[in-house]
């Protein structure tokens, strides 16, 4: 099978369902790049991070839209044209620019569907690039996936890998609910075997990327290949850990993860978004409701720290949970505390 | 496109009824409100009805619009059941929306009705996406966004503008004047005093008609659609009208000079001005209006006392419709 | 000591912080209200809410400014004015409308000071009324606290009665960094003996409501009276409830929970946020982090269906956790879970 | 307020000055950053000299600014330190903000400077917080949003303007049209194609002034600044101007004409632009530009060398100043 990397994987899922479903359109800041520029060049760009490349000399100018900066506009447009019958697959550059649109996302999007009683469906997707350590400092290095993951009414995707995300943005673009997918810019040139044809990866399965029997490991996004890592270099001393990628944290695959804190009794949660109310909180408020009497000792979160996100690479690299923070986490769960 | 000149007798009638109509079920709800067993907060659309049956008799089933807290009457003028709607206000399971959504929600995708928003210049952007769809489907159709002076200084509209006009979508916008968001004037809070001007600014044509003048409104509809159409564009029309309550009911408009609502009653008032302009010209016999009159009021008495006497939702449905599938 | 509302004691708090500091200005849609207006009634309005009443007579158009509707220029004002040395109470008419100006909360004013190195301070407070109960519909009732103790940076205030809201909106704008301000709209009329003069209530002390053996119950804002409720029916049958009320969320005074917890060994949070990525999971998680030895059973979390907030009065009854399921969680967390 | 035919050599040669010091920063970090020494994203502001110089030299330290992603020109205009500026772009514990904002977000209080911002659109109404305090405190200072073609169409920067008209604050809104937002050219992406003409729709003056041109931007400004001061609200000025480099480093600019940049440097450089002025009026003796030039030179070499040498930031400095007390 090819290894592509994730860049190129979701790339080939626009490509395949533009062309399978001419519902599909692609609409954001320089999606194409070039409009109104000076060489004739109409697609300087394909997108900052090259995701939309190509889509525009094949599909053209009416299903993928340049505009202006404009991000309110751009979600309330793929609003307005998934309730009037398309299929939008919308992009916010930076998922920190979520901010200028919120009310869009979780006011309207979110809740169309309900407030009108069940009688209108919002197939949008959201695409945004998200994550730290690329430098980029406190504005465009958030991961956000919480943020949305706490709004009822949307999916919130958050693929680790070329096959997952190829797999899970065309579920999302196929899918009738209005769905966040979360891309961490430095995933995008991770590669993997992904198959050439079109495939879904559904929503609210988790994939059970390492199995052991010591500890339970949850991780998100570019937490999975820090922890993969962590893992391995544990399984040397004969430490063995399941390794969770809940792969959309709203559904949540919740039976998948108790199932194997009931085998290992300890868990150890890896997430790149901020502390409090985050979603390291929401699945150790589940696993402890749902499998207390598994748990042998607390659940071990591997967060940021409270602070925002800072540029220089010195302390960027302390702020994101790393292979080593992972690693010692494993350890400290095989600990059990005195009783109080 | 049709201009009133041209419209014939029935298509007469039927406006002056979508007017009547939208003015009936106003003014009941500001009598039923007051007893108390209407929920929520209400925002009446009375004064105003010329603007929205005005736009909507341009428009078919397959044009879209998207409405605003105040959207009783474009809903009405765009072909929702008023008995469904009356039944959405009073929170009932049988409503438009089952209950779950409200005054400030009525939606009616059958009808291209996208929605009512609570949210001051949640709508305009909506609009441009479903004119973005109208635009990939032939420009035959067109994508409505109603907002009023206030919401024109909400930066998302000039978003939507902007983005109308980039993108060369049927989009119109109506800016419906009444000079006021919520206690305060746009007077004051309006910068420029012009909300033509500023569409205009973004790049697009736009008019300043008299909104209490069915004839104007539909007239400068019927360019705008025209214009849409033709694959021109988008186009603003600002109406300039007045509220005759307050901005939800309950509210005692002491912003407002003690007989000023008294007054525009008698000189702005759509429905009079219908009739002494369709008098004028012989276009509609008066008579023809008292009968649809008593229509009306019928007609939203029905609707009341079906509502009141209507189930609310059960328990299952505040589970449901969350998601299609999760 | 006078029986004043809720919403009188915050009036009081603007009226004697405005008194005391020339900086503090107030600034909102409708928070005089009338300007424009053809009745020359220049204050026609004091907030929505009334919680501005009185102060444009007092203080003049200066410090007391209606602005158009325009959320994000109004928080951005109040950021600016901050930085420039002023300190600004902002008033966002309900807290649904945090999707409008989400950018100027939560990538500037949070972040200024640590991205700046230290360097600025910008001491706003954003007032903004939230909560369901008053059947004003999916987009006029949410309680989106947890969405912002989520943000490092900033500070999140929840009182539950008038004396607590007086003495920590003083705080808030005598408080050097920002805070969010909620006030919920159905304790507004709810009076509380308060006294006339300035007094300052800290953030990060959670008040001891009711103090009892069997268990803790955690609960915020209009939880808190509905909470007491249930506690003061449970007493007569002799169980008896710790009732802690944190009032601010960010700080959250941590201590007193687990204290309380360690000593009951059984938790039930009360929280009116949705339930993914909400306070709820955001205290369960810390308390079965820190207290896990002396936690008996798991913990149970008292919240909102995942749902928007439905508008027909039969539905919104069932969704606002109320006595009734707070009083049947204290029952559910005095029995055990089987050992699995 | 003064205009530039009044203008002193000692003022003049110091305007000259600060545009070869951003000249000069902006062409060492093109060539330090393709080194890979530099972290993160940068966005130069090479070719824009004039509109920073040009409006800041009208300005005190108590004047505020609020600036851009596009920002070192303008924090070096209001008088940042290079050398403390040069640290922070690379994440220095002695930078300007202890290396925790980088190149988007330098800042210093002391300066007036409230900040670069990577949020297009977020400054504006930063700024006209800061008016709202200056006119507080009697309009003796002022407040100015900088802003590129691609943040025009974003509805924060409309919201602001309203709202600096409506409470008529001394705000000025300096638009730099430099055709492009990343790889979008504005003849594209604004849809009426004139900046300045939206902002009067909002109710305030706007120029469309030569951004290349030092003096007519100091005298732009300096009409908007005696507006400001005199109680008559805000003023837009739109620059015309062009960047020499991509969007960010690293940008191969296919959008632009291949060789547009090379044909600009001579055409609209402001530098050239600024001698040719003051060798045809004999303002400013020739050769003391030249000096400057060296001046500025070794000075931003210092600034890159010591910058290089810098400690970064401790463990201990992720965790502070999150709050001044939690
Ligand atoms: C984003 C947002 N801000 C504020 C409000 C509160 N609000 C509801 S209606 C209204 C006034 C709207 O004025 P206008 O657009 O003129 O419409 P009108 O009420 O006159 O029909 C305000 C401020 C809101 N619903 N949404
Ligand atoms: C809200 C937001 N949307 C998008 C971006 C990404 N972005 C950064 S700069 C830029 C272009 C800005 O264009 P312009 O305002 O003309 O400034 P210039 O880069 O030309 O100086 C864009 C789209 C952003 N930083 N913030
Ligand atoms: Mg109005
Ligand atoms: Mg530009």
């Amino acid at each position: 099978m090819p290894q592509i990397t994730m860049r190129d994987a979701l790339n080939q899922a626009l490509h395949q369902e533009m062309a399978r479903d001419e519902r599909v359109i692609v609409l954001g800041e320089d999606v194409s790049g070039g409009a109104g520029g000076t060489s004739g060049e109409r697609e300087a760009s394909g997108g900052i991070f090259g995701v939309t490349k190509g889509l525009l000399p094949k599909f053209g100018e009416d299903r993928v839209i340049d505009t202006p900066i404009s991000e309110s506009a751009i979600v309330g447009a793929a609003a307005g044209a998934a309730l009037a019958g398309l299929r939008p697959v919308a992009e916010i550059m930076f998922a920190d620019f979520v901010g200028v649109c919120m009310d869009q996302i979780y006011n309207q999007i979110a809740k169309f569907r309900y407030m009108f009683g069940g009688k209108s469906t919002c197939p949008v997707v959201i695409r945004m690039a998200m994550g730290a350590g690329m430098n980029m400092g406190p504005q465009h290095s958030q991961a956000i996936y919480s943020l949305l993951t706490a709004v009822p009414g949307l999916k919130v995707v958050v693929p680790s890998n070329a096959y997952d995300a190829k797999g899970l943005l065309i579920q999302a673009i196929r899918d009738d609910d209005p769905v966040i997918f979360f891309e961490h810019k430095a995933l995008y040139p991770r590669k993997g075997e992904v198959p050439e044809a079109a495939y879904t990866v559904p929503f609210g399965e988790a994939a059970l990327v390492r199995e052991g029997e010591h500890v339970t490991v949850v991780a998100i996004a570019r937490m999975v290949p820090f922890a993969e890592r962590a893992i391995d270099a544990l399984a040397k001393e004969g430490i063995t850990c399941d390794l969770i990628d809940p792969r959309t944290t709203s559904p949540l695959d919740e039976d998948t993860i108790i199932e194997s804190v009931q085998g290992t009794g300890r868990l150890v949660i890896v997430d790149e978004s901020p502390p409090r109310c985050g979603m390291a909180s929401d699945i150790a408020a589940i696993v402890g409701q749902k499998a207390f009497r598994s748990l042998k000792r607390s659940i071990i979160q591997v967060t940021p720290p409270h602070t925002p996100i800072p540029f220089a690479p010195a302390l960027e690299r302390l702020y994101v949970p790393g292979p080593p923070r992972i690693e010692a986490a494993i350890r400290q769960a095989l600990k059990d505390e005195d009783r109080a | 496109m049709t201009f009133s000149v041209n419209l014939s007798k029935e298509r007469l009638l039927r406006a002056y009824r979508q007017m009547k109509l939208i003015r009936e079920f106003e003014e009941r709800l500001h009598v039923e409100i007051a007893t108390g067993e209407i929920p929520g907060f209400t925002h009446l659309y009375a004064g105003q009805e010329a603007v929205a049956v005005g736009v909507c008799e341009q428009l078919s089933d397959s044009d879209y619009i998207v409405s605003t807290h105040r959207g009783h009457g474009h809903c009405i003028a765009k072909g929702c059941d008023v008995g469904g709607m009356m039944k959405e206000i009073y929170g009932r399971k049988d409503g438009l929306c089952h209950g779950k959504g409200g005054s400030m929600h009525i939606a009616d995708m059958t009808k291209g009705m996208l929605g009512a928003n609570a949210i001051v210049g949640g709508g305009p952007p909506i609009a441009v996406g479903a004119a973005i769809a109208c635009k990939l489907r032939g420009n035959r159709f067109v994508s409505v966004a109603f907002g009023g002076d206030g919401s024109a200084n909400q930066g998302t509209v000039f978003e939507a503008m902007n983005m109308a006009v980039v993108l060369r979508v049927p989009a119109i916008f109506i800016l419906e004047n009444n000079g006021y968001s919520e206690h305060t004037g746009a007077a004051y809070a309006v910068g420029s005093r012009d909300l033509a001007g500023r569409s205009r600014a973004f790049g697009m044509p736009a008019e300043c008609v008299d909104g209490a003048d069915f004839h104007a409104m539909y007239d400068a509809m019927g360019r705008a659609v025209a214009r849409a159409k033709n694959g021109e564009g988008p186009s603003t029309i600002e109406a300039k009208i007045t509220r005759y309550y307050g901005h939800f009911e309950g509210d005692p408009q002491n912003y407002r000079a003690k007989d000023e609502v008294a007054k525009l009653r008698v000189t702005m008032d759509c429905l009079k001005r219908f009739r002494a302009r369709t008098e004028a010209d012989r276009s509609v016999p008066q008579a023809e209006l008292d009968a649809i009159d008593q229509e009306a009021v019928a007609q939203i008495d029905a609707a009341v006392r079906e509502a009141k006497a209507a189930l609310p939702p059960v328990e299952a449905d505040l589970y449901s419709d969350v998601y299609i599938q999760y």
